[in-house]
This record gives structure tokens, C-alpha cells and sequence, in this order.
């Protein structure tokens, strides 16, 4: 086996060494009944070519269309210095930092991924990452609950249904409870003062995606202010990085939730991702994952290590702010080398092209909602269903919107379409012109 | 003599921020080929942000090596060794980054059709299929993103599997040589945790254990190989025990690599376990993660997994929602799925045979350093290790000397330390799994690296107490980090 | 004090024959799908070579574990600051590497049919334009494989002109301060050398050049700015003399990086230069290569470039051989495609504003380090700096500081050196080209670097006559290297 | 620009720093009518995105068929491995290592890279790499000259047509005279005993390539005793690498220059590739190009340089070797990085899957030699022309043989096939299916 860096004379030395004759010894302590007494049907070992090819013919059997596909993964350019760094073994073949001395690299990166999220979000601390938006979510949720000692949480019907979905799962067996607040059926975002009559004594925290799941913004400021009034924190998710180029952060949300896919991560079928956590200074011993501190080594000289540990698992055990521990740093690395690259004044830039190119394609299309919107939007189908233009997009291999019936019954007639930097003028026509064509009957 | 690595001098850099001139950019967009719209319009002005104060503004040449001197300051294991014992370090196959960036792969979004996307489901059926083989378990959920995660959806399904008999239980056995994930896992899922005493010989109490199975207890989360490295031999006993009181029997397969192709949990008994691919199946750990979680089960547990679902209808997958039992989705989409193909390659790449065989290199290492070892540092158990073997510091301790210094000191050496003080139940350990990826010639150097530090712990403790000594970065202060907490750059700080 | 670098551990590695055994592998086969073949019989036993005696066996593992260890004795660019002048050692964009890997490029066949190679054809002919208008000229050619490969083009070129105007003359002016290749590409050509002194301004003297340009010569290798880093202000006069005696003006144009968006060879008469596209169009180095050294030639010389030569026909690119009066081929195929692949990605993404905006940043780099480091060390020519600047140990000579010991300590300040005694018309030389990749924040550490060092040769001269002192090797002993070569491993060695 | 690390800002201080207005002022010495008044006809710079997918664009533009050419270019399987060390900066973006103390991995890769040069070629020194094959056989032919102090070159027809080209090209000003051997039109091989008759005292070098142009091999060992005889040197040249992990090195070879291209380096349409002389010691100050040497640090720690640089142009000038300067070392990296991956069992195995493969398709052709051949040889298209038979497997999405009448006038029926490792047994079927179906004259 190539991977196997033994020959069979450096085995049988080492057999004598240990003062065994063969490698099954190894084992005998393991009750023969349990030994396997044939090979695993695996099949014999492939060549790095076949298992390559194996993998490619798989990519061929997937479209590779331009899509409009949003639904929190987002299409983005990924700079070419995201690979070129995340491929270093150095970086790729570590584990967590648990030694500082010989782990400052991934340290320092760490800080200034906590910092940058900072700065997106306006809030004092960002954790080192989660394993996605929507255990982020989730996970500030239950820190809203140890923090308010409460176990009730509101939850906006604009967050992403898979989101509430993980939310509910966890919740279950918390003896947590979960409402949803509706949201507004013309603007497309949540009513805050409908939402402000679902927060009561018990509410821990009223959770808003922003833009929401239909890609509408959403009342956060009066949120924040009802969730407060109620005793609850204001916790605001996001699922579209991008976003944070242009949006002004939400000054009063107490918790920032959301998913850094944008940053640089491809689709990939739903993931590796990263989630990330960012909160208020007071609240920091409450957030789950890790942290990286800042501090000096033995010579007075500026380093960075793991710090408030005690709020994990390895320390607290069964009192840990959570359960986690493997978390998704080279993902977080490549969002911290995307936030690097962009810049200051990318990312806006970026931003902007996304607001230009979604809405140049909205102004072609029936929007269903009223709502402001940042890259996605959510348009009715006339005159034919969303899958059927759908289909006649495919032909033109284009992959079109997300069909909502699928999430929200009464949204059946609607796509929810989401244009980045990436999509082209062309295709946007093209769209449209499907639309058009239902509409005129010509589908 | 330290003959492993050589002093250098080594680039140092500022934080990005501390790069940053007004103006610099490290990238371009394309031109826009539709009109602007104006932010202030689109978005109501009171929604647009300011300036990004504090960002980065740097160039792409600045960035590149701004990372690249950055990583230098890192181990890892395409430099060395990397004996952290629970975290299987092992080599991480280069083709397999080529495989996960496949474009088809890469670009497949979560919800395209699922006719243009049979790629990906092909590839999670059969990682599911092999996983399932490997464990002797009859279905699996990709959906865990890491070992905990998986952990935490196992006793959802244990918790779903006994509402459906009529009372999911109060709590949950977890032996004290678990890792923290155990019990902070059960706490999670809403269990009380009940902590059961190894015995001596570092295993499960066989005599005690049935006292602890009342009806209230849900499961047992038993890891095995334990984190001592040492198997179970009584863990098809155990599961009787359990199975005859209704209660379950969950692994923590965080050990797999001691056993893959040797034995299957499945065959033992075991109900439900995790594995993780970052670990057993040589997906790189990325400096924390990302990690895969799988979930294996019974066929009792699996109308409870996760959805979606795998399905195979009329010769193609499709991913089936209606799954009135399932405790529900865990995250979002379906899993690390470029985790997952980068597994699925390892497996493929090594076969039947080539699994087996990294099994027997890994415990062959271990034990080979084991033996090395033992005239010089203390085994507390002395049970027949698997893939790692756990020394204490007891010897050293009398001349001061702690398992962290022998570590810190390790990296003089040119070595990543080993798990240090872990598991609790060894005061003072030294948890060191090689895994099969060392040569013989690596693990002879760290051998003679160990023998010199515990020579140096008789001889001159303090040089060990304040290793390391030839590191860019000496010993760091983590008291007065989580004392005085600084987690985020200002400037002029 | 130095701060740009420090001291850490360095992993040590023996040489790859040191790791292997019997039997380790790296890679493995595709099981075969025809007959295997018996060599002896398929190829005559006689044939058939024993065993590869001593050739590395090792894993996968330890091949990469090798090669990454020994990276990480090396300065890069991508590291830091690599002043080293007449190389133009800068950013090399990573994306063109990706260009460059792009399937239908990296596995193109040269000789696939050309309608099914018109990726690549179009990709040089586009390459071709670019750099004829970039330098002004009338044609190019891409084939030649580095600079000095360029030059023989160029004076075969000349050789060919002069031929067919009757008499291919005898001799090449070449001024003392050029780089090597320039009289060793003559002697190849079959010409004579005569090196012509420079003035006291570093310069052609045009007093004198007149007289020089007889009947016998051929043409005057003419390096511009020259390797002082200085413009040659009077080039279109020179050109007219040369002209006037029937004699040509090549230029080396090695030193292009100082010149691309301000002036162009081609306007100031000059009839034939080469280029380093691994210099001015920033493709990476490669520890030595590869490079490219296409030709520019005025139309004159077009009818003798070498071929095939590319042409448009029916919208369609093809080769064209049929070129009676082409020198012939320097080499097989049509040149280092995948480096031409990358030089155009380069001038597409700086554009025509981004290549000048680089010459301006690369010419006020030199001039900002001149200006700083003029008072600490010997400035023998004081003309207007381009892309370089040269100094001389002289005033360090005299605590017997030369430019190598010099440019070792700066190896201890974690700088790459910079060019050590060339051009040989300063004695001592110190020629440093930081080119437009620097940040002013690199240059100040650099400069503060380069100041501390005067002031160590005068208090402590021992100090830099013996670094560096803080890498994984020490002074390298390269005259027992050279008196007693040993230019392969042995066993046992 | 992305590229320029400067602020508007930091120009400004910095012209100030020298005493200057404005960068323009910089160029002040450059006569003013010299100047461009206009800014180059090059276009805006494009964004990363853009530049990539023109290069994307093109490539698809070009076939990637399966192909059976050969003739100097192969395709190989390339490990992982090899871009993977390739493509890490430290080796990437360093230069020649003129300064050992920081290029100790250049220099210690070089001297492996020398090492199994000479195991494979059995010569006892080798340099670190030419140009490419044609450059390197040149280079060869001009040290033979230097050597014996001759001046007239015998060159076997059989060698790559290119390659006599340029070795034309080269002596055509140096007053070398350059002499061919033909080839015996029955085997395909060079009659040694005619070659002989070449040879006469002027004869500084016969040059066979072996496995010739036509996949057959020469017979090297009469060959040499030929030369030996006239007083001249042998010099092997081979372009396919592969052959040397089964084929034995002619032990009385003076010189070998080769062409490394199949050592992991794409056929990337005809370069970089990496070339290679190596020779007897006894001719090693003859040799052109970099040598690295074994020496000591001055602390007596083994380390490596450049060596022996009084052969260089940088030294020696006009009376140098050769005027090579830059060359391919990170070409010579990667096929050191292939060399050690294959290792002593896998390049056998590599050879022995070309050999299988090439006479699987031949053993269904027409040979148009009856000489012994590796992984290429010459077929005769019958009842069609080649040109006619390789449109044939083009729409079958196959690239065929090289049709010879281009070199060879006399084999203008003729085609020159490869096989190696990566061709597989239905695409040859497929060439043998076309060529029976121009003999049954169904094309
Ligand atoms: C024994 C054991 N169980 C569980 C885990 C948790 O796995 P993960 O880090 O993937 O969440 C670990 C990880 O270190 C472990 O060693
Ligand atoms: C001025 C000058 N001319 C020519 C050359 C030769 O170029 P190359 O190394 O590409 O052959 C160099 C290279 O260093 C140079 O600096």
C-alpha cells in the first residue's frame, strides 16, 4: 500500500522488537469471535488515477450550469490565493492549536478571522467557528437560553427553513420551545409588532435572518427594541456573507449567527461550510466553540493561544456551553483569506455588483414580495408552475430559481432566484425571457 | 543532540491589519455588465453601512505571503510526526484535495435537481454502503459534520428509538477515561450523565456494570478501542447487558483505526456508533476542522436517522424527505460532503486489503513505541494496547517535571506532542498514537527523543520545565490570556 | 537589532536514497488491461537492464514529507524581499498557475492537428502581439527557452541578415559591463567578442563608439538600461552609427521591467532584442527555470525567424513551415508554451495602465533604497537610477567587508541577497533590484537592514565576515566543492 | 493594480523621501521624443476571473482526446505528488541558488535529480538540466566537439527530425559539419556497419537516439565500439524517459542527452519540458549547464552548492561551455518528485505496462520495421492515407499516429503510433479497427 511507509523488513524488526512474530498477535487480545474471519467487500485497492477518475466521471454526471440558485449557498468568484494558502500543508495537515508554540500561524489567522467578524457585524467577539449557519443558529440559541434563563425562543418564518428545521431538532430535547413568527405576506419580511406579541416572560431570544429567506430585509432595529422590551435578546442570522459588504450591521442584536459559504467556498454540494458566532464582550463566556486569545509568551513577545477553555467540553464536560470540538477551521481560514483579498474596499464593490446584478434581473421579473432585497428575491410564476420554467431554463442549460412550495405551501406558484457577480447579462435575459414566455402563454 | 531539526531563521509578520494603507487592493472584479443600482435607493440609507473601519487593504501579493509566513510558524504532518493520541493523525493523500475540487463536485449547489446531481448522491451511497461494511452496521447518515456532532445525532436516535418503546430515559452511562464530547454530548440531548469508574485494569467493570444498567438508564457510550488504547474485550457482554435491560449500546468510533478490517462493532453488539473521517479515513484536519461525523446503526435505529434519506428508485437516487420518524435534520443541506468524497477516495484508494493493513502498521507503531518507552516513563495500565498507548508522568513528576513540559520539550526535538493529560483517569499522561503513517525511522527518532527528554527530567528538569527553547515562540502564557481576554485586533494594540 | 526574522526549528532530512527500503512504494498502476508483455522477448534480453540499483523507494508519505522539508530550507520570493538585481524577482500571480494547468492547455499535444489546437495558437499569437507592441517591434517569436536561448536567436537573426547582404562580418561589440550570456551567445554564434569599455558615466562612450564600428561588426549587444541600471540616453544615436556601418543594435532586454509603458526598443532603432518573460512578465522562477526568451525583430529580420512561424488563414491559425530564409529551429516544438501561458495572463490582467503603473512602482523602488543607502555605502556611478541600483563594498573593503559577506548578513536579517559582484565593471558590486513587488514597509526593513550592516562592518567586520550565522547552514564551503566535485549521492557516501 | 503593495500615500511619501514631484520625474532622463506619448494598445487589465476563463476558454478550444501521438511528447500519468511540491512557493518562486545557505532544498533536490540521472543512463556525472532534449543533444554534439577536438558530427537518421534541426541550426555558424546515418528501411535501425563508414578522423561524435524516431532501438553497443574505433564519442539520445526503467543503459556511451518530458510533465503543447546531458566524469568540465556539488558547511555539516562554475558564461564568458543560463530547474524538480514517487519497482512496472500496451496495438497493425521496439513504432496505413485514417478516429473522438510523410518523405503511407500506460484497450481496438477498415478498403 503506497500510503504505508514500511517495508516488510522494517516490520519484521519491529515485530522482534516488540517480541512478537506476526502482525495478527497484535490482536489477540480481541476474542476470536469477534475477528473478522474474511476480507471486507471493498474490493481490492485503486490506483490515485482510477480513484481520480472515478471522481471526475462523477462530476460529469452533476450539472455544471449557470445557476440562480441562492437558498444560503451562494455562487461566488473564489480568488485563486484561497487554494494556494488552504493547500499548504502547513495549514492543511495541522489540527487545532492546541500546542501555541509551534501553532502561531493558525493562531494569528484565527485572530484576525475573530477580528474581521467583528467588523462586519459590529459586535465585540466572534468564536473561531462553527460547523455551519445553521447549528450557529442554533447554538445561539441555546446560549440566548443560558444567558436569559429562559426556554422559549421565537424564531422568524423568514429564517431558513432548514435552519429552523436543526433548530427544532436540538430544541426537542431541551424542553425548549419554538414559535415561529410569520412573516408579512405582501412585504415579505416579519411584522415586528406581531413578532413583539410572541415574545412573553419565558423568551429567551427572537431570531431574524437578514436578508431573510426570500432575501428581504428584515426590521431589526424594532425587533432588537421588542426583543429587548420583552427581556429577550435580539439574535440576527445571516446566510449571505456578501451582504455584510453593504448592510449596516444591526447595532442592538446581542447575538450575530450566520454562514461564511460566500466567502470563498464553493457550493460544494452543501458543504464543508463555516458558521461563526459573534456576541457582546459580556456575554463571551457564554459562546460555544473556540476562542483565540491574545497574549505574550515566556519573552514578553505577542502571541496567540486557545483561550477560555473552561467553557468546553474537554474542561466542563457535561456542563460545556457545548458539544463541540472538531470545528471548521481551514474553511474559516479560507473566509479569512477571501476577507483579506477583498478588502476594505472589495467587499463592498462586491456587494454592490451583487445588489446591481439581482436587481437588474428583478426588474424583469414579477416579484412577489415588496420588501427591500439584497441578491435574492423571491418572483410568482405566471401562466406556468416554477418547475415547468424550470425545465425550459434547463434546456437552455441554465439552472433556474428554487421552487418554494416545497418549504412554504402557500408560496407553490413562486421561485425563490438569487444573482451574484458571477451571473451574466445573458443568462439574467434569459430568465426573464422564460418568465415571459409562461406569462405569454407561450410555455 | 538533537539531530531531528536544525535552528533557522524564520519570516516574522505583522497582523493584516497592521499591513493595511488606505487604498491597497488585492483584487479586481470584472466590469459590470448591467446597470449599477444605488445602494442608498435599493436598500433605504439607513440600511447601508460605512466604511468597513479597520478591514484589510492590503495587495495580493501582501496577502499571499502574509499566509504563507504565517503557516511557517505552523507543524503539521507533511512536516513530521504528529503522535496526538485520540486525533489519528495520519497522512491526508494529496490526490484526494484534487478529487474534492472536482468542478462537477465542487459547483454541484445543494439544491439543484436531483437528475443533475446523481453525482453526488452516487458518491454518498456508496461512502454509506462502505461505511457500513467497515462497522458491520446496516445504515449510515452522512449528515454529522464532526465527531460530536455525530455523537450528539446518535443519542437523538437512541433518545427517538426508546420514546417509540414508551420512555426515552433519564440518563446515560459514560465510563470516566471518555472523552469531554461524551458527556457534554449527552447533556445536549437532554440526559443526565452518569460517570462509571474504570476499573484497574482500565476497562468496564464487568462485576459492577449490571448494577448500573437500571431503567433509567437510555444507553452506554463507550468508546473502544478506550481512550487508554486498550480493546474491550468484554464489549459483546456489555451490549447483552444493556439489550437484556433495554438500554442501548453507543460507540464513540473515534478508535476505528484500531480496528478496521480486523473486527466490526457491529458484529459486538454495538447499536449505534459515529466515526470520523477526519481521524480513521485521512481527511485532513485543517488546522481544527473541518471534520465528518458519520453515524452508523442497527436496523432498528434507522427509520429514526436523519433526513433526508438516500433512495434508490428506478436506477436513480433521490433524496427522500418522507421520513415521518426521523429526529429531524442536524444542519443544514447534507453533510461535509468534500469531506465525504475525500474519504470515499481513501477507501477506494486502499481496498480491503490496504484498510487492514494500516490497521496492523498503526498498532504495530504503537506498540513498538510502547515497548521503546516503558524503562522510561510509567505505564499506569498494562493491558495490550491497540493504536495508542497512555505512559503518566509519575517519574518525572518527582523532579517537577509534568507531562505538559515533557511535551512542550518534545518540540525542541522537532516533534508535535502527544495528547497531553488525557484521559483524566491517567493523572499526568502521555497519549501517544503514532498511527501507521511513521516509518520506522521517524518513530525511531522520537523514541531516542523521549529517552533524551526523560534523561534530561533527571538530569536538568528546569531545561524541560521551560521548553521549548528553540521555537519561534516560546512558552506562551495562557493564564493571563484567558485571565485578561483579548480576542479581537484593535488598532494601536 | 533584527526584527524581520526569527530563530525556529527547521526539520532535517536526509537525502532520498537515505530513506528508502526494499520494497517501499509510492505509487501504484491501474491494473494493466491487455497482456502483459515479456520483455526479454519483446525486447531482446541484452536489452533489459537489472535492477535500478540505489533508486529511491519510499512511500507516498515520505515523498512528500521529503520535498516539503526541503522547501522549507529555501528563501522565495513568495517569503520576502529578493533583491537580487538583473533578475527582476517579482510577484508571481498564482492564478496563472492555474491558467496554466487548464486541461485543453497542459495536455495539448504539439502535434495534435492544428484545427484542434487553435486554443493554444491563438494564445501565442496573441502573446506575440502583445510583446511586439510592448517593445515596439514589427514580429516575435516565442521559441526560444530562456534569455540566453533568446539571444542566440537574436544574433543568428543578425547573422542571417548580414548573409544575405553578402558578408556575415567577423566581430560583436559587447560593452564590459554585460552579463555573461551576451559573449558567450556570440562565441556560439561563431563571432568574435569585442568588449568595449564603458565611460566613466557607465555608459557607451560616443566618443569613441564610432571608431569601433568597423566593416567587421556585426552588431553591438547593447543591455538597456544597462546593468548599472542606467538608461542609455543616447540608444537612438547608437542605433543610427551601427546603422550607418551596416551593423545592428541588439538589445538585451533582460532589463525590460524598467522600461514597459514608457519607452519602447523598437522607437529608439533598435533592430533586434530578446525578453525574459520569467523577468519583466513575472513567471516564476522555479528555483532556476524554466524561462522564455522570445525575440523581437524589426521586419527586416522577420523573413529569418525561426520556424514554424504562425499565420492567419481562413480564420484559422495553422504552423507555417515554409520559411526558405528561417535560421531553422533552436529548439524542438515552439517553445516553453505553459511559461507563454502565464506572461499572457500577466499582460492581460495588468492591462496597458497596470504594466506601467509596475515599470513606475519598480523604478521608484530602486531609486527610494538608492537614495536611502547612499550615505552608508559607495554609489560609483551617479547617474539617474532605473529598476536597479548598484553600489560598491569599497568603503566596507577596508574593514575587509566584501559584497558577499555583506550579502550573507543579510541572509542573518532574513532578506534574500542581493546580486554579488556583477557587473564586473564595479568591483565589489552590491546590485539591487527590489523591483514594483515590495511594499514601502518591506524596503524600510530592508534598508534599516542594509544600514545596520554598514555599521557592523566597522564595529564588528568579523561578525559579517562570517555569516550568516543564524540558518540551518552555515557558510558553505565552495571551494573544496569545486577542487574535490562530488556531483552524486553513493551509498555509504 | 492588485499586484502593486502601495497606497497612493506611500508613493507620495516615498518620492518625497527621494526629492521628487512625481513618478513621471523618474524617467526624466529618458529623452522626451523617446517617450510614449500613448498609452500601449494593450486594453484594461482584466479581474482574475477573467483572465482565467479566457485561458478556460481556450483550452476548450482545443481537443483533449485520447491520442496516440508520441514522437517526443508522451502522455504519462503525473502523481498527485508532483504539482502538489511543484506548487509550493518556497519551491515556485525561488531563483537559481546562487546562495546556498538559504537554497539548501534546491540544491539537496538537484543533487538527487543528478543522482538518478546517472542510475538510469549508468554515467557517472549529470547536469542540471538543459533546455530541453533538442538543446541537450546539441549541447551534447558541441561538447563532443570540445572534447575531441573535432569538428564533424555523425547523426543517425532515426534521431527526432526537430532535434536534427536544431543541431543544424547550432552548427551551421559554428563551422561544424553535421553528417546523417541513414536508416536501414527493413528494421528500422541504423546500420551500425554503415554508420562506421562514416566515421573518419574529423568525427567528433556519432549520435543515435535509441529508442529512435521510430520507436525501434538502436544498436547502441556496436554503435560506441564504431565510434571508439574513429576516435569519436557515442552519444544516446532518448526522448521517451520511460524506456530507461527497462531498457539497459549502453555501457560505453560517452555522452547521454535526453528529454525528460515524460517524468510527470504534461505534453503542454510542446514545452517547458527539461532536458539533461550526463556523461563520464572524466568529461565532466566539458559539461554545459549547472552542477550541483556535495561540500560542508563551515561548521562541517554537509550541505550542497553550485559547482564548478568556471564552466559558466557568468565566469567564463566567450570561452564558456555553453551560454545557458537560466534553465528548468523546477521541470527537473517534478520529474525528481515523479522519479521518486515511482521509485525502483514502480518505473519498471511503468515501463513494463508501455511495453504491454504498445505491442498489444502493434500486434493488430501493420509494422512497417521489423526492428525491437518500446511503447512507439511505425505502422503502414493500407487501402488509405494516413491523413484519411486519422479522420476516421477523430470522429470517434481519437487522435491517431503522426503521419511520417512530413520528416520522411519515404514513408509517406506511414504513421508513427504510441501506446503507454494511459492508453486503454478499446481505444486501440478502435485504431486497429480503422486501419483494417482502409485495408478492406472500407474507409
Ligand atoms: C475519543 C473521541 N471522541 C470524540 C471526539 C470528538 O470528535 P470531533 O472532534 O470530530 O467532534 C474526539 C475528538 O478528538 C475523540 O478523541
Ligand atoms: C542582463 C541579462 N542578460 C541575459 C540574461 C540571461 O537570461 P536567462 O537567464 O533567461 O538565460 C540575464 C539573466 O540573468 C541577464 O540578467
Amino acid at each position: 500500500m503506497r500510503y504505508l511507509p514500511k517495508s516488510e523488513a522494517d516490520r519484521r524488526a519491529m515485530l522482534e522488537a516488540i517480541g512478537l512474530e506476526s502482525l495478527e498477535e497484535l490482536f489477540s487480545q480481541i476474542p476470536p469471535e469477534l475477528r473478522l474471519s474474511e476480507p471486507l467487500r471493498l474490493g481490492p485497492g485503486l490506483s490515485e488515477y482510477e480513484v481520480l477518475e472515478y471522481f471526475r466521471e462523477q462530476g460529469r454526471r452533476n450539472a455544471t450550469y449557470p445557476s440562480f440558485l441562492g437558498a444560503g449557498a451562494y455562487r461566488h468568484y473564489r480568488p485563486s490565493l484561497v487554494d494556494v494558502v488552504a493547500s499548504r500543508g502547513e495549514f492543511l495537515t495541522a489540527y487545532t492549536p492546541y500546542q501555541a508554540e509551534i501553532s502561531q500561524g493558525i493562531l494569528a489567522s484565527i485572530f484576525e478571522f475573530q477580528t474581521m467578524i467583528c467588523q462586519l457585524t459590529g459586535m465585540e467577539a466572534a468564536n473561531a467557528s462553527m460547523y455551519d449557519g445553521s447549528t450557529a443558529m442554533t447554538e445561539a440559541a441555546l446560549m440566548a437560553v443560558r444567558i436569559t434563563g429562559r426556554d422559549r425562543i421565537v424564531v422568524g418564518a423568514g429564517v431558513h427553513p432548514e435552519y429552523r428545521e436543526v433548530l427544532r431538532t436540538y430544541a426537542r430535547n431541551q424542553a425548549m420551545q419554538v414559535v415561529e413568527a410569520p412573516y408579512e405576506p405582501e412585504s415579505g419580511a416579519t411584522d415586528a409588532a406581531r413578532a413583539a406579541q410572541l415574545l412573553d416572560g419565558r423568551t429567551a431570544a427572537l431570531i431574524l435572518q437578514s436578508p431573510n429567506f426570500f432575501g428581504v430585509l428584515e426590521p431589526l432595529q424594532a425587533a432588537a427594541e421588542a426583543a429587548h422590551c420583552a427581556g429577550a435578546l435580539l439574535v440576527h442570522v445571516f446566510t449571505e456573507a456578501v451582504s455584510l459588504g453593504l448592510l449596516a450591521p444591526c447595532e442592538q442584536a446581542d447575538i450575530v449567527a450566520g454562514e461564511l459559504q460566500s466567502f470563498a467556498i464553493p457550493p460544494g454540494f452543501g458543504g464543508p461550510y463555516a458558521g461563526v458566532i459573534a456576541t457582546r464582550e459580556k456575554y463571551v463566556r457564554q459562546l460555544p466553540g473556540r476562542l483565540v486569545g491574545q497574549t505574550t509568551d515566556s519573552r514578553g513577545r505577542r502571541a496567540f493561544c486557545l483561550t477560555l477553555s473552561t467553557r468546553e467540553q474537554h474542561i466542563r464536560r457535561e456542563r460545556a456551553t457545548s458539544n463541540i470540538c472538531t470545528n471548521q477551521a481551514l474553511v474559516a481560514l479560507m473566509a479569512t483569506v477571501f476577507m483579506t483579498v477583498y478588502g476594505k474596499q472589495g467587499l463592498r464593490e462586491l456587494a454592490e455588483q451583487n445588489l446591481a446584478k439581482a436587481h437588474y434581473l428583478a426588474g424583469k421579473l414579477p416579484r412577489r414580495f415588496s420588501g427591500r432585497f439584497f441578491n435574492e428575491f423571491v418572483a410568482r410564476a405566471e401562466g406556468a408552475s416554477p418547475e415547468r420554467i424550470n425545465r425550459a431554463l434547463l434546456e437552455k442549460r441554465i439552472i433556474g430559481g428554487l421552487p418554494l412550495g416545497r418549504f412554504y405551501p402557500e408560496l407553490a406558484d413562486c421561485l425563490l432566484l438569487c444573482a451574484t457577480e458571477m451571473s451574466r447579462r445573458e443568462e439574467m435575459d434569459a430568465v426573464a425571457e422564460a418568465f415571459a414566455d409562461a406569462a405569454g402563454g407561450r410555455m | 543532540m538533537i539531530g531531528k531539526v536544525r535552528s533557522h531563521i524564520v519570516q516574522e509578520e505583522p497582523l493584516v491589519f497592521e499591513l493595511s494603507s488606505a487604498g491597497k487592493r488585492g483584487f479586481q472584479l470584472p466590469a459590470l455588465d448591467v446597470p449599477a443600482a444605488d445602494p442608498a435607493a435599493a436598500l433605504g440609507a439607513e440600511n447601508v453601512r460605512g466604511p468597513l473601519e479597520g478591514f484589510p487593504e492590503v495587495s495580493e501579493v501582501e496577502a499571499l505571503r502574509h499566509f504563507t509566513r504565517l503557516s511557517t510558524w505552523n507543524y503539521a504532518i507533511d512536516l513530521g510526526m504528529y503522535p496526538l493520541g485520540s486525533c489519528t493523525m495520519k497522512y491526508n493523500p494529496r490526490a484526494h484535495e484534487e478529487a474534492a475540487r472536482v468542478e462537477g463536485l465542487a459547483w454541484a449547489h445543494p439544491y439543484q435537481p436531483e437528475e443533475l446531481a446523481q453525482g453526488c448522491l452516487e458518491i454518498m451511497a456508496r461512502l454509506e454502503e462502505a461505511l457500513a461494511e467497515i462497522t458491520g452496521m446496516d445504515a449510515v447518515s452522512l449528515q454529522p459534520a464532526a465527531g460530536a456532532h455525530g455523537e450528539l445525532t446518535g443519542i437523538l436516535l437512541v433518545r427517538a428509538l426508546l420514546e417509540t418503546r414508551g420512555n426515552p430515559r433519564r440518563k446515560i452511562l459514560i465510563p470516566d477515561s471518555a472523552h469531554g464530547t461524551n458527556p457534554a454530548t449527552a447533556a445536549i440531548a437532554g440526559y443526565a450523565v452518569e460517570n462509571i469508574k474504570s476499573n484497574a485494569r482500565g476497562m468496564i467493570d464487568l462485576e459492577a456494570f449490571p448494577g448500573l444498567v437500571t431503567e433509567e438508564v437510555a444507553a452506554l457510550m463507550l468508546t473502544n478501542p478506550n481512550t487508554l488504547g486498550v480493546f474491550e474485550v468484554n464489549i459483546a457482554r456489555i451490549a447483552e447487558i444493556l439489550h437484556e435491560k433495554g438500554a442501548l449500546l453507543y460507540m464513540d468510533g473515534a478508535n476505528m483505526n484500531a480496528l478496521v478490517g480486523v473486527t466490526r462493532p457491529g458484529d459486538a453488539g454495538v447499536d449505534v456508533l459515529h466515526l470520523n473521517l477526519h481521524k480513521t479515513f485521512s481527511t485532513p484536519h485543517g488546522g481544527g476542522g473541518p471534520g465528518s461525523g458519520p453515524v452508523a446503526v442497527k436496523r432498528e435505529l434507522e427509520p429514526f436517522l436523519p433526513k433526508p434519506r438516500l433512495k434508490r428508485e428506478g436506477g436513480r437516487w433521490r433524496l427522500d424527505y418522507d421520513r415521518p420518524q426521523s429526529i429531524g435534520r442536524v444542519r443544514a443541506f447534507y453533510g461535509n460532503f468534500g469531506v465525504l468524497v475525500r474519504a470515499l477516495a481513501y477507501i477506494l484508494a486502499c481496498g480491503a486489503e490496504g484498510l487492514r493493513a494500516a490497521t496492523l502498521d498503526a498498532v504495530l507503531n504503537s506498540n513498538y513505541v510502547r515497548k521503546a518507552l516503558e524503562p522510561y516513563y510509567d505505564l499506569p495500565h498494562r493491558e495490550p494496547s491497540m493504536h495508542e498507548c497512555v505512559f503518566s508522568d509519575q517519574r518525572q513528576a518527582r523532579r517537577g517535571v509534568r507531562t505538559m513540559d515533557i511535551a512542550k520539550r518534545l518540540i525542541d526535538y522537532g516533534f508535535h506532542p502527544y495528547t497531553v493529560s488525557f484521559p483524566l483517569i491517567v493523572p499526568g499522561a502521555l497519549m501517544i498514537e503514532p498511527t501507521e503513517s511513521e516509518s520506522r525511522r521517524e518513530l525511531d527518532l522520537f523514541i531516542q527523543a523521549m529517552i533524551a527528554i526523560a534523561r534530561e527530567a533527571e538530569e536538568n528538569p528546569e531545561l524541560v520545565r521551560t521548553a521549548p527553547h528553540t521555537t519561534r515562540t516560546s512558552r506562551v502564557d495562557e493564564v493571563t490570556a484567558a485571565r485578561k481576554p483579548v480576542l479581537r485586533w484593535r488598532p494601536g494594540s
